[in-house]
């Protein structure tokens, strides 16, 4: 079972979880990885998240498809917010649920990594300044992080 | 005509989302469309400067430069991406 | 900062993630295990757990310091459950935060593998046909997954 | 007098969860303790059978067989843990 949401609002962790793990008890493990706009020691006011819709869904569904038949995941969500995002608020949710845990722990870091380099979202900081802030640049680490799945 | 459409400074260098467009029947690939794009104003050639670093999609689709765009409904042309 | 907790009470991870997070903005990541009891094909009826009080916290403790030390881990909630336990019901919570997504995963993860191994804490299965279960062998895929880390 | 805590299939097979016992001088470690015990009667050579997969914590600490338990407060005695 695939779950994936791109919008503006909010989610919450638990109830994801209780829909990804309701009426079946062969669950062993879940992860839920968040990310959260962080506050880059007060400079950032927050941050604007644009995507390409419809693409953008469809490529996370893909990642998370390849996931599920690799690491025989039971379920995954995936969630990205999207358009103005405050420091300490939610970004993105992955959750993965498997029989047993490392798969659950694998599951939910591949799509993280792959949704990163993969999948059309593009961050534009705002500072405490004023300034008008920039895009946010991809970094070598996330290509490398994907890399070693391959 | 070829639907185009752009995001995060590709899109604010261009000065527009999306527009549809005439092609040169010379533009079959991903890189023959960025080096085209180029010609068409000064926007277009400081959105496109490092044309190499752009991604393209053809039809929601990540492609490589070379790929024949010949039958695409719409191309995206985009930075390297940074959602997660 | 560090909170552990053993007792029959369930929990909820979006309040323990909201919890975690509180008040600052400097986490980019939380990453959530929940360990939850499989019904094993239909077999199993619940799990008994059965741990040494005051051991059993200070054990988990001691491997989540070990883990925010080595993951520099902004914070580690692990909350462990006790008593009877119905399939689908969670057993184990262990959440970690920081800065970014990778100390996130690697920490949780091996918070999981630590406790397996070394929190005194053991199961004991029931059956649905009413046979009268048994103890949980401790399994050697688990050892191996904590030398791992060493 | 020291004082030993069992649990899991440690305590079914001995039939208590703790209790009290006077202990030789001839008792110094972990692996001695588990030989004294197996003597003190059936239940005990039950659940002591295989010793060598037996935990021991010394004051609620893991500690190997061949560990000195003197100054012990409390000794626990356990099989392999399977909790998370």
């Amino acid at each position: 079972m695939i779950t994936v949401r791109v919008g503006p609002e909010d989610f919450d962790v638990a109830a994801e979880t209780a829909r990804l793990t309701a009426g079946r008890a062969d669950i062993g493990a879940v992860v839920a990885f968040t990310g959260l706009c962080r506050n880059e020691d007060g400079r950032l006011s927050g941050l604007e998240l644009e995507h390409y819709p419809g693409m953008a869904e469809a490529e996370i569904y893909r990642i998370c498809g390849e996931a599920v038949a690799r690491f025989s995941l039971t379920a995954v969500t995936a969630i990205h917010r999207v358009g103005r995002i405050a420091p300490g608020e939610n970004i993105v949710l992955v959750l993965a649920a498997a029989p047993h845990r490392h798969a659950a722990f694998d599951g939910a870091s591949f799509v993280m990594d792959y949704l990163k380099t993969s999948a059309p979202f593009w961050k534009k900081e705002h500072f405490t300044d004023g300034s008008a802030g920039g895009w946010v640049e991809a970094k070598d680490s996330d290509d490398r992080a994907r890399d070693k799945w391959s | 005509m070829a639907r185009l459409v752009y995001f995060a400074w590709v899109r604010e260098r261009i000065g527009k989302g999306e527009e549809e467009i005439a092609l040169p029947a010379s533009v079959r690939t991903g890189a023959d469309l960025i080096a085209h794009l180029k010609t068409l104003g000064e926007e277009y050639a400081h959105a496109l400067e490092h044309g190499d670093v752009i991604r393209i999609a053809i039809d929601q689709e990540h492609v490589e430069h070379d790929e024949p765009i010949a039958g695409a409904r719409e191309i995206a042309l985009f930075p390297p991406m940074t959602g997660g």
